[in-house]
């Protein structure tokens, strides 16, 4: 990349001109260009920290999200194991019978419909997510050209919030399902673990609407590209994380209880 | 009283495990035996390796050389494989194998904050308990029910007694919170949990009356849940057993 | 993290060798009367997979995250 | 200084004050925790002794010290003050960064710990007072809150307390997991990172898996006090007239649940320490650190190994015996890795007359009680003999020993080496805190903690069990003497001897008070490099102090750390930032 573009003296001082659409990343274009190559020496891994490209915090986030999913997958991992034990946890009773009180509880059939309104908005993120790193229309954006990418992607973050409150309406709906056949999260141990897993489950997605409440709110409000996509990105994954979550735990009730 | 005095105090007194009264417990003893011997000469040594390395003249530093960084590690990854290997079939023959059909069965049940002892009787099983049944004010502090046959001539009692050398097969079982149930003198430890029916068996050996421990935190009563082992002679317990269940016959 | 592989692999697989194949036996035994006694064996088992699970799932975190980031800078 | 600015100075998002943040928390921690032990030890030698506006010391408010001591040492002392308190104070400057990943992050999980502790000292008020079942809260005891005064709100309490402070460490598990991996300067490849980064690195890996388990153990307790299920609770569950008429949970399950977690839980406690211990015996004695990659291995070896063998704290617990061997032999297998870290230390110091600054007193130190305190885990890995030592003072002893002690001699290390750098703040001149007594207060501490804990191993020996109010037992007819009250008794003179100890100990962090208070003001000015250290933290451009032009020059790693060379012309060091191979040392370098 010739160096009229990209001064290297510009490169070291921190200025923040966002007007110029200079977050501080030394003017770079936002696109993932690996450089080093191309006859000038300047290989963005040799910068100081918070300068080597666009994309370095987007990759700290993300990194951030993935431990914080692995972390989570533990918490899920617990209770399913958990799951696990107590499903076949008989005893010997008085008698030396052996009693094993686990009732398998009726999946309420509108978990299903869930689950697919739930694959839909992971596909919809995903899509929101592709807009926001479309190169050329980053380019456009980060010249100043507009918001493309920015506008192309909230129709698809929204539409992924609704979807994500259709679920749980869903969710809520089953629930009261479940409580019209008078069965409740004390009633039996496999309703124990129903309950605790749509419940702990929902809470996670309560928590993924929130934030994609708050991208919207970015999208909007946010003067920095890169915290727009980093907003969309993070939510994409935590969005899809919490899907294949689902899609596991929703096989364990079904076809394991 | 001074410190100084208590300094005294200690080293005059020895301070080692109690008599050993059963009969894994001697084996057991060698182990713990060997064990301390092994690891007081490993902490003598390291600290003399230590020392010695610190006040002699300064030198160039060691090249890390295979038998300076792992011949010592593989000695000792021989010495604790030897010791698993010892400490492992110590347990295997103790716990992995159930008692002899013969062996005294005793119930043991823990709640807060005693121990009680359920002997089958002359028909040899127990009889049914319901937590429903439970009632101490009322003698019945199992919630045996009486209108099992077997519960008839099942008699509890709150101190342990047992025949010498002759095997023991305990029924442990907790009513509110998890018990641990400890015979120091017969290096037996093992809790006792609600729900479950957790078997122990060993063999005491010398006559005398023992200690019984509450080991695992089960509420403020936890210190003085105690109880007391008696091991008589086999025609002493015989006797015993004999005016038990003449009192326990309706 | 270029530092002597063949140590750290060997340990490890010595480790998971010992202690994984131990652990499958975890909790499940046919032959014991005590503990069979005990917990009935589909209990074992449930532990047993339980068990399974749970440093299966921790232990493939914790090795994957230290294979994938042995290659970043 | 006006609201805002302290406002700002106290919510602040500067890695360095909230690690000084963390720290103050740990030490208040530390002193409570103390106080409550002493408590403790002296209610079990004179019993009647009555504490003023409290009176006689009841056997449940000894289990709620209990209780409270271990919570606060193991989570808010020996998990924060290393792992979060060291970790933002010095990490990002050892890798060459000048800040955290995600300050507003890090803000927040101090926050949330603080909130914890609050939470966990308020249930001392609550009605019936603070939990009694230990730290480790097994039910039923912790499931029924008829189970024993300070079971029910207490408990409670308890339970938020430990909720808020695993999500408060798992965001800063993921925060110094991030910090390591994408902040490192240019040149800080993965074996250039010093061994203390490591062992942050491995505590934070092990922190994020725990911790989350932990949650939802504690989520699965929480509903069965309140929501009525049966996770961990029988049918026929009876708790003084409670009955629990359905439901087939296990208390097991808990078990082994929260010792997934509480195993892992001691090497985040400890592995920082070890790694620190490496860098400062290198430091002192001038030498290289022996075996670097393989300290590296064995770091995260330990760090693997700890999530595999929880079920050695269960082994008379109603686990089935063939998997009590499984786990005494996974155990066996950590003892490798452990034994060679300590072949290093003693390599590493090996003939290498070292300067024996307080810092590298208190890293011998740890090396001392790692090697006694770690000996008798093997003996405790062997079911056979767990048999008989499993809660008796033996194993007190055992992790007093390996993990309290010699934690905070770690802890102690770190204060003396890294005080400079606490103090040189916002300008604040750099400090080092006074040799002679940090000296006498190395000593009076060894002394004290072998004469308070070695006794415990005998006492142990003789049978004595843990979590006794009193060793009494129940005086049998006229007064004599139960088995049990003639066993228990008998260790009674060895008790007065540690309770004895155990206040000597205390009163021996006396002098690392005064120490602390008169060096913050009056401590002799330290150099920018007062110990000839080679890791970046005592890059001159990265000092707390080093001004707002500093920020800018790149920083760049050449050399692995401890780089001394010790040759017939002189020994040198080179700085991990120096570019030549060869220095010579600069004068006002020259350590006092």
């Amino acid at each position: 990349m010739p160096p009229t573009i990209t001064p290297l003296n510009t490169e070291r001082e921190k200025k923040r001109r966002i007007e110029d659409h200079d977050s501080g990343h030394g003017r770079r274009p936002p696109t993932d260009k690996r450089t080093g190559g191309g006859g000038d020496n300047d290989n963005w891994n040799d910068r100081p920290q918070g300068r080597r490209g666009p994309r370095e915090n987007l990759g700290r986030a993300r990194l951030a999200i993935f431990f914080a999913l692995a972390g989570d997958l533990m918490f899920f991992v617990a209770i399913v194991s958990a799951f696990f034990v107590s499903q076949s946890s008989g005893r010997y009773n008085a008698y030396n019978q052996y009693i094993n009180e686990w009732l398998p509880t009726v999946i309420p059939p509108i978990l299903w419909l869930n689950t697919a309104i739930l694959l839909l908005s992971s596909v919809t993120v995903e899509i929101a997510r592709r807009h926001m790193f479309r190169e050329n229309d980053v380019m456009d954006e980060w010249l100043g050209l507009g918001k493309p990418i920015t506008r192309s992607a909230i129709p698809w973050v929204s539409a992924t919030t609704v979807l994500g409150l259709l679920f749980l309406a869903g969710q809520w709906i089953g629930w009261s399902q479940l409580a019209a056949e008078h069965v409740f999260f004390r009633s039996n141990p496999s309703s124990h673990f129903f309950f605790l897993i749509t419940y702990t489950h929902a809470i996670h997605l309560f928590l993924g609407i929130t934030a994609l409440t708050v991208t919207l709110v970015g999208l909007y409000k946010s003067r920095q590209l890169e915290t727009r996509q980093i907003l969309v990105d993070c939510t994409a994954w935590y969005w899809h994380a919490m899907g294949l979550f689902w899609i596991f735990l929703f096989a364990l009730l079904v076809f394991f209880q | 009283m001074s410190p100084i005095f208590h300094t005294a105090a200690v080293l005059s007194l020895p301070w080692w495990l109690p008599s050993n009264a059963s009969v894994h417990g001697a084996t057991l003893d060698r182990h713990l035996l060997l064990n301390l011997w092994i690891i007081l000469a490993l902490l003598t040594l390291a600290h003399l390796l230590l020392i010695v390395g610190l006040l002699r003249r300064r030198t160039t530093e060691l090249k890390d050389l295979w038998r300076i960084e792992y011949l010592p590690l593989a000695i000792l990854a021989l010495l604790f494989a030897l010791l698993t290997v010892k400490a492992e079939s110590l347990w295997a023959a103790s716990r992995y194998t159930g008692a002899d059909p013969a062996a005294l069965q005793i119930e043991v049940t823990g709640v807060q904050f005693a121990w009680y002892f359920r002997y089958p009787g002359t028909d040899a099983t127990f009889g049914v308990t319901k937590p429903q049944l439970v009632a101490p004010g009322e003698g019945n502090p199992l919630g045996i029910d009486p209108t099992d046959p077997h519960s008839a001539d099942d008699f509890i009692t709150s101190e342990l007694v047992l025949p010498a050398n002759r095997e023991v097969d305990l029924h442990l079982r907790a009513q509110d919170v998890i018990h641990g149930f400890s015979i120091p003198e017969m290096r037996l430890k093992q809790n006792a949990v609600p729900g479950h029916t957790i078997h122990v068996h060993f063999t005491p050996t010398t006559p005398g009356t023992y200690a019984v421990l509450c080991t695992q935190l089960c509420g403020l009563g936890h210190y003085r849940m105690n109880a007391t082992v008696r091991v008589l002679s086999p025609a002493e317990f015989a006797q015993w057993l004999a005016t038990k269940q003449k009192a326990a016959q309706p | 993290m270029n530092f002597r592989r063949p140590i750290l692999i060997r340990l490890i697989l010595i480790a998971v060798l010992g202690i994984a194949s131990a652990t499958i036996h975890a909790q499940g035994c046919a032959q014991c009367r005590d503990s069979a006694s005990a917990t009935p064996r589909s209990t074992q088992r449930a532990y047993r997979h339980a068990i399974v699970l749970l440093t299966v799932t921790a232990g493939v975190f914790f090795v994957g995250t230290l294979t994938i980031f042995k290659r970043r800078r | 200084m006006n609201p805002h600015r302290r406002r700002q100075s106290i919510f602040t998002t500067d890695h360095r004050t909230i690690g000084l943040q963390y720290l103050i928390l740990a030490l208040i921690s530390v002193v409570i925790g103390t106080l409550l032990s002493l408590l403790m030890r002296i209610h079990l030698v004179w019993p009647d002794w009555s504490l003023p506006l409290h009176g006689p010391i009841l056997p449940e408010d000894y289990l709620a010290l209990v209780t409270i001591h271990g919570t606060i040492m193991l989570f808010f002392v020996l998990t924060t003050a290393p792992q979060s308190g060291f970790g933002n104070l010095i990490l990002p400057a050892q890798i060459g960064a000048r800040h955290m990943a995600f300050p507003r992050l890090n803000a927040a999980s101090f926050w949330l710990t603080a909130i914890a502790l609050l939470v966990l000292l308020s249930s001392t008020f609550a009605p019936g007072g603070s939990a009694i079942s230990g730290w480790t809260a097994y039910p039923p005891l912790s499931a029924v809150a008829s189970a024993g005064p300070g079971q029910a709100l207490g408990m409670d309490l308890w339970l938020a307390s430990i909720a808020l402070f695993s999500i408060a460490s798992t965001i800063s598990a993921i925060n110094t997991l991030v910090t390591i991996i994408s902040l490192r300067c240019e040149g800080m490849t993965w074996d250039r990172l010093p061994l203390t980064v490591w062992g942050w690195f491995t505590a934070a890996l092990l922190s994020i898996i725990a911790f989350s388990v932990l949650l939802a153990a504690l989520l699965l307790l929480f509903c069965d006090r309140h929501v009525g299920t049966s996770f961990f609770l029988p049918t026929g569950n009876l708790v003084n007239g409670i009955l629990h008429t359905k439901g087939n949970g296990s208390p097991l399950l808990w078990l082994h649940l929260f010792w997934f977690f509480g195993h892992p839980e001691v090497y985040i406690a400890i592995l920082p320490g070890m790694g620190l211990t490496s860098m400062l015996l290198a430091n002192f004695s001038h030498r290289r650190v022996f075996a670097y990659r393989t300290m590296i291995a064995t770091t995260l070896l330990i760090g693997f190994l700890g999530i595999l063998l929880w079920g050695h704290h269960m082994f008379v617990a109603g686990l089935n015996p063939f998997a009590s061997s499984a786990f005494s032999i996974s155990t066996m297998a950590i003892a490798l890795p452990a034994s060679a870290k300590v072949l290093s230390w003693i390599a590493t110091t090996w003939r290498s007359r070292p300067q024996y600054t307080t810092a590298m007193l208190f890293s011998l130190g740890f090396v001392s009680l790692f090697i006694t305190g770690g000996l008798t885990g093997p003996i405790l890995a062997q079911p056979i003999l767990d048999e008989y030592l499993h809660n008796t003072f033996f194993v007190v002893a055992h992790f007093h020993l390996i993990m309290a002690m010699a934690g905070v001699f770690a802890l102690f290390a770190a204060t003396y080496y890294w005080f400079p750098l606490m103090t040189a703040h916002r300008g604040k001149p750099a400090r080092l805190m006074s040799e002679p007594l940090g000296r006498l207060h190395f000593w009076l501490t060894l002394l004290g903690a072998y004469a308070t804990f070695l006794p415990m191993h005998l006492a142990g020996l003789a049978g004595q069990p843990r979590h006794y109010a009193q060793l009494t037992g129940i005086p049998g007819p006229g007064g004599s003497l139960s088995p049990a009250g003639h066993l228990l008794a008998t260790t009674i003179p060895l008790n007065r001897l540690i309770t004895y100890a155990a206040i000597f100990l205390a009163a021996a962090q006396i002098i690392f008070f005064i120490n602390l208070v008169r060096s913050l003001r009056h401590g002799d000015v330290a150099p920018t490099n007062p110990w000839q250290a080679t890791t970046l933290e005592w890059h001159p451009f990265l000092h707390p102090n080093a001004g707002p032009q500093a920020s800018d020059v790149v920083i760049t790693v050449h050399h692995t750390p401890c780089l001394y060379i010790c040759s017939p012309s002189g020994d040198t060091f080179v700085p991990q930032w120096e570019n030549k191979i060869t220095v010579d040392l600069p004068a006002e370098s020259k350590p006092e």
